[in-house]
């Protein structure tokens, strides 16, 4: 018919044929590129990562030795203990630095753990609905109510003490929030038409979980993910400090911080040093977190 | 929705117990007991104490003493404050609590739902990152360093309120543990509410509502709010949970006489009778609160309530 | 006569990934008070982004440039408060996309109060009633119940129609109405248009009405504006531009236009007769709503569906039609087991789908699709529609290449009339009838046995539709396609279907072959329905007479709604009867089926 | 004026039968009076009693009550009070904690251990309302010293009696001390005033007391500097410079009969060999840790027995005390090599200390001496009640505890080295120790039972059975107003001795 020689290209600004299909991924990261506050954060963040990773081997001192000259030595040029010295004379720098590694993996896998977990048992208790979602949700009650020091205790003393039992820990506590909260957005999808249309097409249940629902629920995923790490490292300075998390010499930024608090006025740069690198790193993630959630938006460009 | 709520009341017994058997014998199971401590005792007294309080009976005896007990409202001893059982601890904690996490939870709700907005409507601007990066301040700063701060601050060096304690109960005191309580809470509903805002507002129906010649308050208010309430309302839940039952720290640091010091420091004393209190409480607690956070879901979207 | 809207070189960029798209390139029209300008065009040509724009209401992402003056001011840069000063009250809107235009969380009423709140001071009970005074003007039955109600109770026309309320709430002086009537039946659209006319003659309102139903533009409009690409075509006179157009373009679209006054383009030899347990059969099917009001209420049962039998054969369409919340959806839906049925059979291919398990139904689905009738709330917001439209081959063809489904996916692009570039937009960056052919494409790409098009191509300009409609017919002839195809566009339906199902109240009122059932329609309802088509012809449509039928307006919650058509019957039952009688489907010989009735001449108003 | 006074523990019980913190001891202390009481350098002076005799044998204690004693309530203080709560703390079903510091009491232990059940077998006997008679088991030379200690408090038996166990309800209480309770918010405060029925209540210059729960020290002192709490009862080490400076005279840190020390296991190898555990002891810089690590300046401890405790002139002292530091690792190595480590074959270990920011610090500045010594040393930090479960047990390489002094007695330490008994951590097991000690609690004669005391101490040290490594000090700080607090090594300072200036 005439109307096949109607088809013509419709936008003069882009040159039919070239486009490429993307996926959602790729587009937010062309996006996230354009926002300023989550460019500046992730320059942060790797600046910190590095000085992390890299700079111990540069220093004078370990992480681990008494500089038994210099015990409680404020910041100084002249003695190579730039950040100054703890209780113990050791090099508060260098801990600062491991106390980065650390609590970065911490903070890396535990939210990794809660995220996987979070979604996918929020995300199928709220989709099946009735008696699953109660059940699956009683349970989840019921996790917040008990005392989880007490299973940490039983966890260390039957698997003993690790670190990696220690991020499943603190991710096992913290997946339980990020249930509730993929459940509510799940309910609240799940009436909308295109999941019905998605079922008319034949999706499984759990294809139009993953595939349907969970991508609209990244808004509030991500900035929850980015929410729990301040806690997730606060959990982690208060079970080492119960002697369940990670030990002496070694040690993380909420640790450095919970023992720098305490002498905040006698020995400052204890508190300050670390306490600033922990602010930047966590600010840094959380708008990191934000730029996420604008850029997975796909109606907000 | 009556049948919806009596339902859940009905199976929020079998919860219960499903709680209290799992942490009857977890507590069991974890090494150390009420008795063992700097101080150690001789093996006769701790024989006779464990008589007193049944612990040389077999578990299962006791398990089954404790569920008898608590079928008649009774939660049992404590070890740690031996002169109140532990539900007059509960009891007496309970009203410091009360106006402690309320007064936080309502701080938080208002604070942070307000940030969100206000972040949403000024998306990306200059004024929003200021605002997060202050909101945000009061998540990454741990309370345990908060409070400190503060005290020495407003405590110390403008000695305008008090330092710790609760006092008389007045406004004063309550400031400082109550910023402290609610300033997590405040970044974390903020971050919540701003991501949905933006969400919603980009929806065809607030089109409408701007078709209409609705100016931003009553859009947001009265278009955009309920909606983007949802993740906020999620998290509300066991917030509240956090808020109710206290937190340790705050309460440690400034020498408050919440219950929240017992949810942590009752296990780590291995004070059985307490933590097996606080369980129940706080699992009560929870039950309740979810229950009206999904009865609150209904009334953010109706077609919740359909199904 | 001073001009009430003038736009003046508007041109409107959308910022995408891949690149800028120019939706609008420079349109210059204008109202004048009363008057009543037709806004004609390709879909997606920038019809409704040029009055968004006006509106001040583009997406994120998109800007506006030009002059747009309306009394004077130029509204692209008038600041926020003087603008909603003027939104609502003077320049109101009916946007195309209902299902998502209202407010979930709010009831109806609350919806349409704040109107008055805001521009006229009005609230209480005085606000209260002239909603619901406005709520009857549109036709929605049992209006008082419904004000109370959430936008997702009620079916797609019901919603347009809230949404037609509440633009006239404040009787604008200039109303936009951007497919206002493509969810309504043909008798309320005539109610509708009714209305709009006379607000224009009484009130003076100037109404720009974008439509592709070039009978309503006949009906109504005093000058056509005709757009393509984003730019202008063609503007004149409605008589002028009727009887003689000036491009091709417009020419075209008027001649592809289907006319019930006319014969059918293209007869198709008619499908062997229905074989019975074949292919799909359904029977007495029923549907049923629990309808809450309040916490405490007692729930009421609303029978949306209410025992509908029918057979469908291998490569037939059949047509539905009835008026808006007649249940037409509700059937589809069941039909696919997408609602819980309360009773009753469908088979498919002699099996019954009601029972399969679930790998049975997975299969089951890859032959029966389904094209919603709400386009965008259908398609995923989160993802491209090029995802959206390649979901089927991802489930149902793994073995294919990524490489190859891409290809396929542009290929079924192509063919609904959608530009490759586009393949990487989302749902909201699209427009009406762009989305519903993603919608479209999504449901044929598999090739399947049966799709059941829910108002499939009411977004569409009549070239697209034709061109959708002959992939359809392509698709039908290749590999024996079949189609229920659900519409309120009776020249459409008559055009593209073999047999005709006519439902009211969810009961069939009558059932016949396409050409029997318009030369020879039987039932009253029906005869109201055809006599309600509007034709795209100035001339002729201003003189048409339609026939009114007397009565009330019908709720499905009242059982003796049914027998609307039967009042000599119902005066003879008492109230308990009413309720369960249903009229008898009467075979009139030749697979006519025809719902007992009163004669016609019992029912017509007198005038 | 009421004493605001920073407690630290909630006080688990008013009950002094059923207590056992310090924090309840500072409570408990001014409500109930024993026989004897501290004076206010925690020296034991009449109480209730106001004189005793004691039998030539050292075993039968006679004591005359005050006249005109009365409880709170008005009624008069008997002898037959003190015979009921000797009797009732015994009892296995009062389940007392602290019983066995009465130990001393003749059958006590046995009706404690429900081998006796007639209480009327204690060696406690009221021979009229005025008069009371004990008997002990053996003599005992700090007797006097515990009939101070809570455990030897009176109860009220007309109350006991009638109330039972809701005898300490704040309603009911009835006390015969200084002061007496009237308001208790568990988790807030316990609030004191004065009785008016004690013998010297009109002396008292303050009237009340308000003990607050505060586990929080560094919030604690913030409260001390915004002039809420009156005393403090701890600080945090690291503000005792900065207090020094800027409350000058008001932190105090005095001597405490306690000793830090580490438990070795003294039964699994290599730890098993004498020789490996001295080359552990001496290389312990133990000068760097009071001063250095921990800032207040604990004192090094090289004996088992801290200095200054009653009838015990001189603690023994390990031999090597005086070598210089660099000596002492020299020699400290050549142990260690010749029990067969080396570089190639280094020392594995693991040190556990309990949860607290003090003991990790220690621990982390021994394990970087052991390091220098070419010893690996793991760190291995529990919460207290797994540390102590573990350690009763046995389950440790070396491990941190601590003690203070129930009674002021050299035997109170020792007796941590005796065999076969539970907190005996480190295992440490030696005949002639037991047989030293048991010989010299038979002897009378204070001179050679401090004789005998020593001999077995120098056994223990020369066995390096445990490690030694300073000696606790008390830590208070104390506001200018407040007068006539006076360090001891107890760390005991009743309210009735303070005053409060404006
Ligand atoms: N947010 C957006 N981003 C990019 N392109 C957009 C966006 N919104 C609309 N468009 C494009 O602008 C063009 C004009 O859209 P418009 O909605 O005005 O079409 P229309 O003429 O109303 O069509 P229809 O009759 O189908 O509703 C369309 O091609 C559409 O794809
Ligand atoms: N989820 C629901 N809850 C309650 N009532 C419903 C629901 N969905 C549909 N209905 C009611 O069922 C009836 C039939 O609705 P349906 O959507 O099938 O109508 P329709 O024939 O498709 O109308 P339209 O032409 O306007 O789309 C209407 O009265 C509607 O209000
Ligand atoms: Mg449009
Ligand atoms: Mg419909």
């Amino acid at each position: 018919m005439i109307l096949q020689s109607f088809k013509r290209n419709l936008f003069k600004g882009v040159a039919d044929g070239e486009v490429s299909g993307r996926s959602l991924w790729q587009e937010a990261m062309l996006r996230l590129r354009r926002n300023k506050a989550a460019m500046i954060s992730s320059g942060i963040l790797i600046v910190l990562i590095l000085a992390a990773l890299i700079l111990p081997s540069f220093l004078p001192y370990g992480y681990e030795d008494p500089d038994w000259n210099a015990f409680r030595a404020p910041p100084s040029i002249e003695t190579g203990h730039y950040f100054g010295t703890d209780q113990n004379g050791r090099d508060l720098l260098a801990r600062t630095l491991y106390g980065t590694r650390v609590s970065l993996l911490v903070a890396l896998v535990a939210t990794f753990v809660s995220i996987v977990i979070g979604v996918s048992y929020g995300a199928i208790a709220g989709y099946m609905g009735g008696r699953i979602d109660q059940a699956m949700m009683r349970f989840v009650d019921i996790m917040y109510a008990l005392p989880y020091i007490l299973f940490v205790i039983l966890l260390m003393v039957i698997f003993g003490r690790n670190v990696y039992l220690l991020f499943a820990a603190i991710g096992m506590l913290e997946w339980l929030t990020m249930a509730r909260i993929v459940r509510g957005q799940t309910l609240a999808i799940k009436n909308r038409e295109f999941i019905e249309a998605a079922r008319a097409s034949g999706r499984s249940s759990t294809a139009i979980i993953f595939r349907h629902i969970v991508p609209n629920l990244v808004g509030p995923v991500v900035i929850y993910a980015a929410l729990t790490v301040p806690e997730i490292v606060a959990t982690e300075s208060f079970l080492s400090y119960l002697g369940f998390g990670v030990q002496e010499p070694l040690t993380s930024l909420g640790t450095l911080i919970a023992e720098g608090s305490d002498a905040m006025e006698v020995l400052p740069w204890l508190l300050w040093y670390p306490a600033t690198f922990l602010i930047l790193l966590l600010l840094s993630l959380l708008f990191i977190g934000d730029g996420l959630r604008d850029a997975f938006d796909p109606k907000d460009r | 929705m009556l049948t919806y709520a009596f339902k859940r009341t009905l199976t929020a017994l079998p919860v219960l117990w499903i709680a209290i058997t799992v942490c009857f014998f977890v507590l069991r199971l974890a090494p150390g007991g009420p008795f063992d401590g700097e101080r150690p005792m001789p093996a006769g007294i701790k024989a006779n104490l464990d008589a007193h309080y049944n612990l040389d009976k077999p578990l299962i005896q006791q398990y089954a003493i404790y569920i008898g007990d608590v079928l008649q409202g009774d939660l049992g001893p404590s070890f740690a404050t031996e002169d109140f059982s532990v539900a007059e601890q509960i009891s007496i904690g309970l009203p410091y609590t009360l106006i402690l996490g309320g007064a936080a939870f309502v701080v938080s709700i208002l604070f942070g739902v307000l940030a969100g907005i206000i972040g949403a409507l000024k998306r990306n601007s200059w004024s929003d990152h200021t605002l997060a990066a202050l909101v945000l301040l009061g998540l990454v700063i741990p309370n345990f360093l908060m409070a400190p701060i503060l005290q020495l601050l407003f405590g110390i060096e403008l000695a305008w309120l008090p330092v710790g304690g609760w006092g008389d109960g007045s406004l004063r005191y309550l400031v400082l543990p109550v910023a402290v309580l609610s300033f997590p809470h405040i970044a974390r509903i903020s971050r919540l509410m701003r991501g949905a805002m933006i969400e919603v507002l980009a929806s065809n129906f607030i089109r409408t509502a701007r078709s209409k010649g609705l100016g931003s308050t009553p859009i947001v208010m009265r278009h955009a709010l309920r909606p983007s309430l949802m993740p906020v309302m999620s998290y509300l839940g066991p917030a509240a949970g956090y808020l109710l039952t206290g937190s340790l720290v705050v309460e440690q640091i400034f020498g408050l006489p919440g219950i929240g010091r017992y949810f942590i420091n009752a296990a780590l004393n291995r004070d059985y009778g307490m933590v097996l209190g606080t369980v129940i409480f706080y699992m009560v607690i929870i039950l309740i609160l979810n229950l009206i956070v999904d009865l609150l879901y209904a009334w953010l979207d109706p077609r919740v309530r359909a199904q | 006569m001073t001009k009430l809207l003038s736009v003046h070189d508007l041109h409107v960029d959308f910022a995408t990934e891949d690149g800028t798209v120019n939706a609008v390139r420079g349109i210059s029209c204008y109202v004048n008070p009363g008057e009543c300008l037709g806004v004609v065009g390709e879909s997606g040509s920038g019809k409704s982004q040029t009055f968004l724009a006006a509106m001040n209401l583009l997406s994120n992402n998109g800007s506006a440039r030009g002059e747009i003056n309306f009394k004077g001011q130029n509204l692209l840069d008038l600041p926020l408060k003087k603008l909603n000063k003027i939104r609502g009250s003077s320049i109101s809107m009916i946007f195309q996309d209902p299902l998502t235009s209202l407010t979930p969380h709010m009831r109806v009423v609350d919806q349409m109060r704040e109107v008055l709140k805001f521009h006229q001071k009005l609230s209480g009970a005085e606000a209260d009633k002239k909603c619901l005074e406005w709520l009857e003007r549109v036709h929605i039955p049992e209006a008082k119940r419904r004000l109370r109600q959430y936008p997702f109770e009620l079916s797609g026309g019901m919603r347009q129609r809230v949404m037609i309320a509440m633009a006239m709430l404040c009787n604008p002086d200039l109303l936009i109405a951007d497919e206002p009537t493509t969810a309504l039946d043909v008798t309320i659209q005539a109610e509708i248009l009714d209305i709009m006319d006379e607000l224009r003659r009484e009130q003076g309102t100037a109404i720009v009405m974008i439509t592709h139903d070039m009978g309503v533009v006949a009906r109504m409009c005093d000058r056509i504006q005709v757009m393509r690409y984003g730019e202008y075509v063609e503007e004149g006179a409605v008589d002028d531009i009727f009887s003689n157009p000036q491009t091709e373009y417009t020419r075209m679209l008027l001649d592809a236009m289907p006319r019930i006054d006319k014969p059918r383009f293209e007869r198709k030899q008619p499908v062997t007769a229905p074989s019975k347990d074949s292919f799909l059969n359904v029977d007495n099917l029923k549907v049923e709503f629990d309808i809450f009001n309040g916490l405490f209420a007692r729930k009421n049962v609303l029978k949306a569906v209410d025992g509908i039998s029918f057979d469908l054969a291998k490569g037939e369409t059949l047509g539905v039609v009835g008026e808006s919340g007649s249940g037409k959806s509700t059937l589809a839906r069941a039909i696919l087991r997408l609602l819980p049925v309360a009773s009753g059979e469908v088979s498919w291919l002699g099996a019954d789908l009601m029972a399969m398990g679930k790998s049975q139904m997975k299969d089951a689905r890859q032959d029966l699709q389904i094209v919603f009738q709400d386009p965008m709330a259908s398609l995923n917001p989160s993802m491209t529609i090029g995802s959206s439209i390649m979901e089927p081959l991802r489930i149902f063809a793994p073995h294919l290449s990524k490489e190859e489904r891409r290809q396929k996916v542009e290929a079924m692009m192509d063919r609904v009339g959608l530009p490759k570039s586009m393949i990487n937009r989302y749902p909201h960056e699209l427009s009406g009838g762009q989305n519903q052919r993603v919608g479209i494409a999504r449901a044929v790409i598999l090739s399947p046995k049966l799709v059941i098009c829910d108002e499939a191509v009411s977004a569409l300009d009549v070239s697209i539709q034709a061109q959708i409609i002959d992939l359809l017919r392509d698709l039908q002839k290749d590999m024996g396609l079949s189609l229920i195809f659900i519409s309120h566009d009776l020249s459409v339906v008559r055009e593209i279907s073999d047999r005709i199902l006519v439902m009211y109240l969810g009961n069939v009122v009558e059932l016949a072959t396409s050409d029997a059932l318009f030369e020879a329609p039987q039932h009253p309802y029906t005869k109201q329905l055809i006599s309600a088509v509007p034709i795209p012809d100035p001339v002729v449509e201003r003189t048409r007479k339609r026939l009114k039928l007397k009565g009330e307006l019908s709720s499905p919650l009242d059982s003796a709604a049914r027998l609307r058509f039967m009042p000599s019957k119902s005066e003879s039952l008492s109230a308990a009867q009413k309720s369960d009688y249903r009229p008898k489907l009467i075979d009139q010989g030749d697979n006519h089926f025809v719902a007992e009735h009163d004669p016609i001449e019992m029912l017509l108003v007198d005038e | 004026a009421t004493l605001n006074l920073h407690n630290g523990g909630d006080a688990s019980s008013l009950d002094p039968q059923k207590v056992s913190g310090d924090w309840e001891n500072r409570i408990v202390g001014d409500i109930f009076e024993g026989l004897t009481t501290e004076d206010a350098h925690a020296e034991p002076i009449p109480g209730q009693a106001e004189s005793w005799e004691i039998s030539d044998d050292g075993l039968t204690y006679t004591f005359k009550l005050r006249d005109g004693i009365q409880w709170s309530d008005g009624e008069p203080v008997t002898a037959e009070d003190f015979v009921y709560s000797f009797q009732r703390l015994m009892n296995p079903e009062t389940a007392a904690n602290y019983a066995y510091l009465q130990f001393a009491i003749k059958n006590s232990e046995k009706i404690n251990s429900g081998e006796i059940t007639d209480f009327n077998e204690l060696g406690v006997k009221a021979i009229d309302d005025k008069t009371l008679e004990i008997t002990l088991e053996q003599p005992t030379p700090y007797f006097l010293g515990a009939l101070t200690h809570y455990t030897a408090y009176p109860l009220p038996k007309h109350v006991v009696e009638e109330k039972a166990g809701d005898w300490v309800r704040i309603d009911n209480i009835v006390t015969n001390g200084p002061y007496k309770p009237t308001e208790w918010v568990p988790g807030s405060h316990v609030l004191t005033t004065i009785n008016d029925k004690y013998y010297d209540a009109d002396k008292l210059a303050i009237d009340g007391v308000k003990f607050f729960t505060l586990e929080d020290q560094s919030a604690a002192l913030k409260r001390y500097r915004a002039g809420e709490f009156d005393i403090l009862t701890a600080f945090p080490t690291d503000q005792y410079e900065w207090m020094q400076e800027n409350l000058p005279g008001q932190a105090r840190a005095a001597p405490f009969a306690g000793l830090y020390y580490y438990a070795i296991n003294n039964q699994k190898a290599p730890f098993d060999n004498a020789d490996v555990r001295k080359a552990l002891s001496m290389s312990i810089v133990r000068e760097a840790i009071g001063p250095q690590v921990l800032g207040t300046g604990e004192i090094a401890a090289y004996s088992w027995v801290p200095p200054g405790m009653a009838n015990y002139p001189e603690p023994a002292t390990v031999a090597w005390k005086d070598l210089s530091q660099a000596d002492k690792n020299a020699e400290a190595k050549k142990l260690l090599e010749g029990a067969g480590y080396n570089a190639d074959n280094p020392l594995k270990l693991q040190l556990r200390y309990n949860t607290d920011e003090n003991h990790k610090r220690v621990a982390v500045a021994i394990a970087s001496m052991w390091k220098s010594l070419g010893v690996e040393v793991e760190l291995f930090n529990t919460e207290v009640k797994v540390h102590y479960a573990e350690l009763q047990e046995g389950q440790l390489d070396v491990a941190r505890a601590g003690w203070l002094a129930d009674y002021n007695d050299a035997d109170n330490f020792l007796n941590l080295l005796k065999g076969g008994i539970d907190y005996n951590y480190g295992r440490y097991q030696n005949d002639e120790f037991d047989k030293l000690l048991a010989e010299a609690n038979a002897n009378t004669d204070a001179k050679e039972r401090a004789a005998l005391l020593k001999k077995a101490e120098q056994i223990a040290l020369d066995e390096s059975a445990a490690i030694p490594i300073y000696y606790y000090l008390s830590r208070n700080v104390v506001s200018p107003k407040v007068k006539g607090f006076e360090d001891n090594a107890f760390d005991i300072h009743r309210t009735r001795w303070l005053s409060i200036e404006e």
